[in-house]
């Protein structure tokens, strides 16, 4: 078998804001067979992107390759005139982008934008291009394939995009196909469809393949060798097989050690003293846009949601994106109005919006954000950020507030040092690190965490997870965990609430979760999580929960 | 006409020209009313001879031209009984006729009237010259000229002449050629102030002026309020040969740089007035001449001695002493001046005292003067506005003078628009602009008497007010000569009026454009230079 | 798409309205301020007090300002702009010459102005960094930073008084063939031009760059498409709402802005106008100067609106 | 790819390139002018001193001599005073008047804000020569006329600019954590809002500084502007342009101080550290 794809010793560049050149891939080999998948994977920074684009004789703006050859199909693409990367992009090499939605040009349809790679390298007349991709479009399961390439990029779904984008990729016939992350924005729900999707087209066509991702789990499906990649460097490769069940480097174990939460055993928490819940939202109904004549507004985002919440307990949130979960959080915040229904907190009924609540109401709730990079004040300390709390609720003030800040650093674990810094210059594990402290600076009793580890690598993810548990039994807090990634939820939480579409369609103890779901969007949503098994997806068929929810929805 | 039972032309009359023709706007577009002043011509550096010489050309005909003034809006009129700017006062020197007029040297003419005559200066005699028509074939009567005189005391019609009007009480149609004129009172100057251009003949019955129905040299092609008129020639006219050109377009570039421009790049072959400043671009260029009139217009700095500053004794003599003429004449004027001597009569006039010495610049003397009157060092305004010309220059120089000596004058600039309304005559400290006036009396009991309407300085001695009735009803030029020589030193060691320089008058035109003649009723051939000048290739 | 577009369009025009009566009555009331009576001004001070007095009734000047402001309301519905105090002509003729003009005038500098603009902000955003980048930015930093009537007047002295090329005023009048047609709008023409291109050629090459920060310009970057495509065919047509934006603000300009381009090469449009009007007190000119110059401006920007909607197909098809 | 940067100059960006540097100098070199111009001018503004007009440069006059025999450096140097200081007091009026009610109407939204951004974009519509020519056909012409004229004519602009800014900022989560914790208004625009978006703010004050300095001279050549003998740069420009065909230094000179000026804060805005041409990040 010959080696489609040889990467030797490749040494990308990159020049900062303020100048400094950073060597950000130091030497990497890489090799990919005719028909093999191999996947990079990696945190962000690893370098698994920069490499990838380099099989397309690209860089990012700003990065340079600096030493080694990228040879694809016994041609190296460093060397190449610009004449010929653009001969080889598409034909060659094609590429599947991370988010399909951005990747998509919003003004043109998608059949013009499918067939362009047809159009500029002149490989057939149109009209036959346009066939091909109504065939491509058939392959990839996508539904509608006569039309849908009329339409533009809007009007069709994400997972559907994303299919579309693999479409856009195979119309050139490339010997080598480069997926950039093309899942991770999808829920998981529409990622199976779509790995499905890809993993069958490949297959067919015996391709080969560069797959990019952070998931090891999704990873395990598709790829036949995986590499892991840290800070631009190799650390481990092998097949799929090897790296999952004998991790030799470790980060690889550390990365694989994340994926299976500890588990939570809910009889190990003392059971509620107090017998009123310290949260309870009744017949919540509430959403955007103008009220109408029957009271509701014009978007109606969450319908008729109960909710119970102990103390000291935690409650996980789960669903997909447009699920309402975060709307019920505001709603609970009293950033947005609810529309019906009322939100008690120890039994008083809490006032509609943050103006019409008490101080002590608003301390007693605190509410933590999905993205730190949007939390935090870009311009103010991270000592000054964590500070306004306690002179706002607690009318701290000189020595005092800087203890208590540096008491709070240190519960969360990190450095007094860091005090000084801006959010920019902390990692993304430490912003969050710095949010959830600003929230604990209230002494609150209620913390809302939206999506707090969405964003983060999973091995930091797994560490805030464990801090937020520690905290819990140390303070005793109470957490509402809204997110859409399952295994998060079950590391952290004693219940879950499912919604779907506004409506909360379920709600069990963690431990139940596996096997105990009944309503069918439930079970899909469960089923739906890939597993650290490289025969998970195939499997999948066998599946009732999925084919069930599949056809539902 | 009968010249010599001249009576004094009064100042009451006077005051109704001045009035008229004073609004809002600077006083250099008016008209030089009646002005009795030398004339001189200036042209292309080599200069003088070109008067006489364009006298020895021969008009040729045809051609037409674009020419420039400074001013123009959208108040802009064809009716002569409004007009106001002196745009208008080319359209109805173009397209209408007055009764008389003053040409070259001010002397009287009859234009339409082909005699004029009175016995006692009450009732006068009008005949019409026959077969004169108007642009629309309609041949010119008495009952137009009756029409047109009595528009002007019609209110509603807003007539600038009207207050001048209101004297002549009766007009009488004796028949299609002959009326009568009965004044209120004698005035043996009517025949001058029938020249005005406000009294051009227009049609009976004619009240929409959109179109001007003359007995002009053009008729009006093109009228756009505050762009353009285009007269083309009236080829009826009832004078001989005239007019030369087959058309012209009068415009207004109010800006002065590109009226000099439009001028050099050939897209204009008359620009009047320029700037003295402009000059240096415009002498010795090829194809260029320029047209000099020094008259007895002048700006002057007032000091009204009935309000603070200018009460204190020595401050009004020291602001004479402060002003320095020869910067005035040679920088800010460019020797397009003559130095005076701070009162209203000009060089020319045969009353002018010659024996009256213009006070040197000496700010040694305004010091001491100044401080004498306690107002060293205070800081005092003097109002200035580009609505007098060279004003907001003049001030400067005298600022300036002052802060040498430490006496720290606060020169404010106000708007044109609205400046004589609001300022003149009223701050304490303020320039004007006065139009020549053609006899002392005038002058004097317009300017200086106890109760003269426009008293700039508030001037007020009891021995002033006799001399001037003396003067007025004495026969004996020796006895007058004399009267009036003392009354120039009074009000030139008395009055606040401080009147550095008489200035001239600058008309730019193309070489090619021929018989343009200096005339004492203002620039641009006293406005009517459409109908005499020619093209010469 | 037509009910929104038609919706979009009724709104804007719900919105133009009360802009129009807020400028209405803002420049009323700022020329109730002026100083200096109406009716004096138009008789000269040798007015007597009645003459004074009856022309004050006759333009009803002796009612109160706000009676006055509904009457010219009321003549504006329909469609009646008054008459001049000045001249007594009917408004509206004296405008529709000199409109016309301003309007010609705008049409030559953007049928000019604007194909240069967007040439040299593409492809100074195509070229990002090169040397022809920078100059294209040195040049339109050049014409930010120069009074435009240093350009006119260094214009004239040019081509009219040295080369003799054109005319040094620009009169509208008797035009015979393009070509003299040409002669008489280049000079203002290239003035204006210099003025509004250079934040046009800013915005453009600002909102291309934009684009091509995109990752769908990316992907079409890693399609093998070429430069030239990717900017014309990609980054463009998603650029062209804040390009048109651009675009209605600098032209707005072309009406009302122009005052020292009317001025020195005396070309009689509304600005010249309206600075007559004000210097007279004519009210009624100088309101309905106002209005035209706002509702030009809310017209440019709603047509802005409405390009860069049907540009997006996502507004356009909601 | 993000790259964390340490180190305190990279942190904070204050890095510049050298045209930047240059725009930067020439700005404070025109400041130290304005201040210093009654120390080095060596000759009085309004003194006649020589009788000749529209002089060339001599040992005598550095740059010349203007219409009336005045020294013309004198009267540049002076001139900055009023270029300069009334272009910077409006601009700063018009952006503080601006950028605050476009924080209050981002944050407070609402009915505020739908109707201010209507009023203003009203008043956006009067050219703005013709509002100062109004304004000084009413009023007259003083310094403060002319600041308080200039403000009000670039205030709503400054306000759009602000306003879509922080309406950017203002749905971030930190102003939506802010407001959870039940922070005012006022400390939500002063901590929150302003710190992350005075560095385009900055930028933009810098453009409409250019603007003004235009504008004004554009009114100093319809012949409004400051009290002689002292004039602004325009106003030099117009009272000399006469002499523009003989190249005299008394037009050639205020025409390249404006230029230099307006080009040098361009210059410099184009070049801004990143730190502060960055929006937020």
């Amino acid at each position: 078998m010959g080696k489609i794809i040889e990467i030797r010793d490749l040494r990308v560049e990159a020049k900062t804001d303020s100048g400094r050149v950073v060597e950000i891939i130091k030497g990497v080999d890489l090799s990919v067979a005719d028909g093999e998948i191999v996947a990079l994977i990696g945190e962000s920074g690893s370098g698994k992107t920069t490499i990838a684009l380099t099989l397309l004789g690209h860089t990012r703006p700003g990065c340079a390759i600096t030493g080694g050859e990228v040879v694809v199909a016994g041609r190296d693409t460093v060397t190449m005139s610009e004449a010929q990367k653009r001969a080889l992009r598409g034909t060659e090499v094609a590429y599947v982008p991370q988010s399909a939605a951005a990747a998509f040009n919003p003004s043109k349809t998608i059949m013009d934008q499918v067939v362009e790679v047809a159009k500029i390298h002149h490989l057939m007349p149109l009209p036959e291009a346009r066939k091909k991709a109504v065939e491509l479009f058939k392959a990839l399961a996508l539904p509608e394939p006569e039309t849908i390439g009329q339409r533009y990029p809007h009007q069709v779904s994400g997972g559907q995009l994303q299919r579309l984008s693999a479409a856009m990729a195979l119309i050139g016939d490339p010997k080598v196909m480069v997926f950039d992350e093309p899942t991770t924005a999808l829920d998981v729900t529409t990622q199976i469809e779509v790995l499905r999707a890809f993993k069958s087209v490949m297959r067919e066509r015996g391709m080969a393949g560069i797959y990019v991702s952070h998931d090891l789990a999704v990873v395990a499906q598709i790829a036949d060798r995986i590499v892991v990649l840290k800070g631009g460097e190799v650390q481990e490769v092998g097949t799929a097989e090897t790296i999952i069940n004998q991790p030799t480097h470790s980060y690889t174990k550390a990365l694989i050690e994340a994926f299976h939460p500890k588990g939570r055993d809910p009889d190990a928490r003392p059971e509620s003293a107090e017998p009123q819940p310290i949260l309870k939202v009744s017949g919540l109904t509430a959403g955007y846009g103008a009220v109408g004549s029957d009271g509701l507004p014009k978007f109606v985002i969450l319908k008729d949601i109960d909710l119970e919440l102990e103390r000291g307990r935690s409650l996980g949130v789960i669903g997909e994106s447009g699920s309402g979960k975060s709307t019920l959080a505001r709603v609970i915040a009293g950033l947005l109005p609810a529309a019906k229904g009322s939100v008690a907190m120890d039994g008083v009924s809490l006032g509609q919006r943050t103006k019409d609540r008490s101080k002590e109401e608003l301390r007693k709730l605190q509410i933590v954000f999905q993205l730190a990079d949007t939390a935090l004040n870009p311009n103010k300390p991270v000592g000054a950020i964590v500070a306004r709390p306690l002179a706002f609720y607690h009318g701290m003030g000189g020595r005092e507030r800087e203890a208590e800040v540096d008491r709070l650093l240190d519960m969360v674990r990190l450095p007094k040092a860091l005090r000084h810094r801006l959010p920019s210059e902390l990692s993304g594990g430490q912003k969050q690190r710095i949010n959830f402290a600003r929230a604990l600076a209230a002494r609150p009793e209620l913390i809302l965490c939206d999506e707090i580890t969405s964003a983060l690598d999973t091995v930091v993810a797994a560490a805030i997870l464990e801090l937020l548990d520690e905290l819990q039994r140390e303070l005793g807090l109470t957490y509402m965990f809204i997110s859409h990634d399952l295994s998060t939820v079950e590391a952290v939480c004693d219940r879950v609430a499912v919604m779907y579409r506004g409506e909360k369609v379920e709600e069990m103890p963690t431990s139940r979760m596996q096997s105990g779901a009944e309503h069918p969007y439930s079970k899909l949503l469960i089923a739906s999580v890939p597993k650290l098994d490289t025969g998970w997806l195939d499997g999948l068929h066998q599946n009732p929960a999925i084919s069930e929810g599949m056809n539902r929805a | 006409m009968s010249n010599d039972n001249v009576t004094n032309w009064s100042g009451r009359d006077d005051r109704m020209v001045e009035n008229a023709i004073r609004r809002g706007a600077t006083r250099r577009e008016l008209l030089q009313l009646l002005m009795a002043s030398g004339i001189g011509l200036a042209a292309g550096g080599t200069i003088i001879g070109r008067a006489t010489k364009a006298f020895a050309d021969t008009p040729k005909s045809g051609g037409s031209i674009t020419a420039a003034g400074w001013s123009a809006s959208t108040a802009d009129t064809l009716d002569p009984a409004k007009a106001s700017l002196s745009t208008d006062y080319v359209r109805c020197c173009a397209f209408y006729n007055r009764l008389t007029f003053l040409a070259d040297g001010g002397e009287l003419q009859m234009e339409l009237a082909e005699n004029i005559e009175t016995k006692d200066a009450k009732t006068w005699k009008v005949t019409l010259r026959p077969d004169v028509t108007f642009h629309d074939g309609k041949t010119l009567t008495t009952d137009d000229v009756i029409y047109s005189m009595n528009r002007h005391k019609d209110e509603s019609v807003g007539s600038k002449a009207a207050a001048m009007a209101k004297q002549m009480e009766t007009f009488r149609k004796i028949d299609d050629r002959v009326m009568e004129i009965e004044l209120s009172a004698p005035n043996a100057d009517l025949p001058i102030i029938l020249s005005l251009h406000h009294f051009m003949i227009v049609a009976d019955g004619t009240t929409d002026f959109s179109k001007a129905n003359g007995t002009g040299a053009f008729k009006c092609d093109v009228f756009e309020p505050g762009v353009r008129s285009v007269g083309v020639k009236n080829e009826n006219y009832w004078k001989d040969q005239l007019p030369h050109l087959d058309s012209f377009e009068f415009i207004a570039i109010s800006d002065e740089p590109a009226r000099v421009n439009a001028l050099l790049s050939g897209d204009i072959a008359l620009a009047a007035p320029v700037n003295p400043r402009s000059i240096r671009r415009l002498e010795g260029v090829e194809g260029i001449n320029l047209s000099k009139t020094t008259s007895g217009n002048y700006t002057d700095l007032n000091v009204r001695l009935d309000m603070n500053p200018g009460d204190k004794a020595g401050f009004v003599e020291g602001m004479k002493y402060l002003i320095n003429r020869e910067t005035i004449k040679r920088s800010v004027l460019r020797d397009l001046a003559v130095i005076a001597n701070d009162q209203p009569v000009s060089p020319n006039d045969k009353y002018y005292n010659k024996e009256l010495q213009a006070k040197e610049y000496d700010p040694e003397k305004a010091k001491s003067l100044f401080k004498k009157a306690g107002v060293l060092g205070q800081s005092i305004p003097i109002i200035t506005s580009d609505a007098a010309s060279s004003a907001v220059d003049m001030a400067t120089v005298v600022q300036q003078a002052g802060q040498e000596i430490g006496m720290p004058f606060d020169v404010q600039r106000v708007p044109s628009d609205g400046y004589w309304s609001n300022y003149w005559l009223k701050a304490p400290i303020h320039f004007g602009n006065i139009n020549p006036r053609p006899t002392p009396d005038i002058l004097f009991s317009l300017l200086y008497a106890s109760d003269a309407p426009w008293n700039e300085s508030q001037y007020k001695s009891g021995k002033f007010d006799k001399m001037l009735v003396e003067a007025r009803g004495s026969l004996d030029e020796a006895k007058r000569k004399s009267i009036y020589d003392e009354m120039q030193v009074m009000v030139s060691n008395e009055a606040g009026t401080v009147i550095p320089v008489w200035m001239s008058n600058v008309d730019v035109l193309s070489s090619k454009l021929k018989g343009l003649k200096p005339n004492p009723l203002g620039g641009m051939m006293g406005y009517a230079f459409a109908e005499y000048v020619w093209l010469d290739d | 798409m037509n009910a929104l577009i038609a919706r979009l369009v009724a709104k804007r025009l719900g919105i133009m309205l009360i802009s129009l009566l807020i400028v209405a009555f803002a420049v009323f009331f700022a020329t109730e301020l002026l100083p200096g009576d109406v009716a004096q001004i138009l008789l000269g001070q040798s007015a007597t007090p009645e003459a004074v007095a009856g022309l004050r009734k006759a333009m009803h000047l002796d009612q109160p300002a706000f009676l006055r402001f509904l009457y010219w309301l009321g003549g504006l519905m329909t469609g009646d702009l008054g008459r001049s105090y000045a001249n007594n002509r009917e408004v509206a003729d004296l405008i529709a010459g000199r409109l016309a003009n301003s309007l010609e005038l705008a049409f030559v500098t953007t049928l000019f102005s604007v194909p240069i603009a967007l040439t040299l902000g593409i492809t100074a955003a195509m070229f990002r960094g090169s040397t022809y980048d920078r100059l294209v930015s040195v040049f339109t930093v050049s014409v930010i930073s120069i009074p435009e009537f240093m350009v006119a007047t260094l214009a004239v002295l040019v081509f009219a008084v040295y080369l003799k090329w054109l005319p040094a005023l620009s009169v509208a009048n008797d035009v015979h063939g393009l070509g003299e047609l040409l002669r008489i709008y280049a000079m203002p023409v290239i003035t204006l031009s210099f003025v509004v291109s250079a934040q046009m050629i800013r915005m453009t090459r600002a909102a291309v760059i934009d684009t091509l920060d995109t990752a769908y310009v990316e992907m079409a970057l890693l399609k093998g498409a070429s430069r030239r495509r990717i900017v014309l065919k990609h980054a463009l047509p998603n650029a062209l709402g804040p390009i048109v934006n651009a675009m209605a603000l600098s032209l707005s300009y072309l009406l009302g802005g122009v005052i020292i381009v009317e001025t020195i090469f005396n070309y009689p449009g509304v600005a010249k106008l309206m600075v007559d009007a004000v210097s007279t007190r004519d009210l009624p000119l100088i309101q309905s100067c106002a209005m035209i110059f706002c509702v030009s401006y809310l017209l440019l920007i709603l047509i802005a609106d409405l390009v860069a909607i049907m540009a997006n197909p996502r507004l356009r098809n909601q | 790819m993000t790259i964390t940067n340490p180190g305190r100059k990279g942190r904070f960006g204050w890095h510049m390139n050298a045209v930047g540097i240059i725009g930067a100098a020439i700005i404070l070199f025109w400041m130290v002018v304005a201040i210093a111009a009654p120390w080095i001018s060596p000759y009085p503004v309004g003194k006649i001193v020589d009788f000749d007009y529209y002089g060339p440069m001599s040992s005598q006059f550095w740059l010349g001599t203007d219409y009336l025999g005045r020294d013309m450096l004198s009267r540049v140097l002076m001139g900055a005073r009023y270029t300069v200081g009334i272009s910077l007091a409006a601009v700063t009026l018009a952006c503080f008047v601006g950028v605050t009610l476009g924080m209050i109407a981002a944050v407070i939204g609402g009915w505020f804000d739908p109707v201010l951004s209507r009023f203003l974009d009203a008043l956006n519509s009067i050219p703005s020569l013709m509002f100062g020519l109004v304004v000084v056909a009413s009023v007259g012409s003083s310094m403060t006329v002319l600041v308080l004229t200039i403000a009000v004519l670039y205030a709503p602009g400054s306000y759009r600019f602000a306003r879509a800014l922080a309406v950017n900022v203002n749905a971030m989560d930190f102003v939506t954590v802010a407001r959870a914790r039940g922070e005012g208004t006022i400390y939500t625009i002063r901590e929150e809002i302003f710190p992350n978006i005075i560095g385009p703010v900055l930028a933009d004050f810098g453009l409409r500084f250019v603007f003004i300095v235009l504008l004004l001279s554009g009114l100093s050549f319809l012949g409004l502007g400051v009290q002689p003998p002292n004039a602004d740069w325009g106003a030099l420009v117009r009272e000399n342009i006469g002499s523009l065909s003989f190249g005299a230094p008394a037009v050639i000179v205020p025409s390249i101080a404006i230029a230099s000026l307006t080009i040098s804060v361009n210059m410099l805005i184009d070049n801004l550290p990143r730190r502060i041409r960055d929006r937020s990040d």
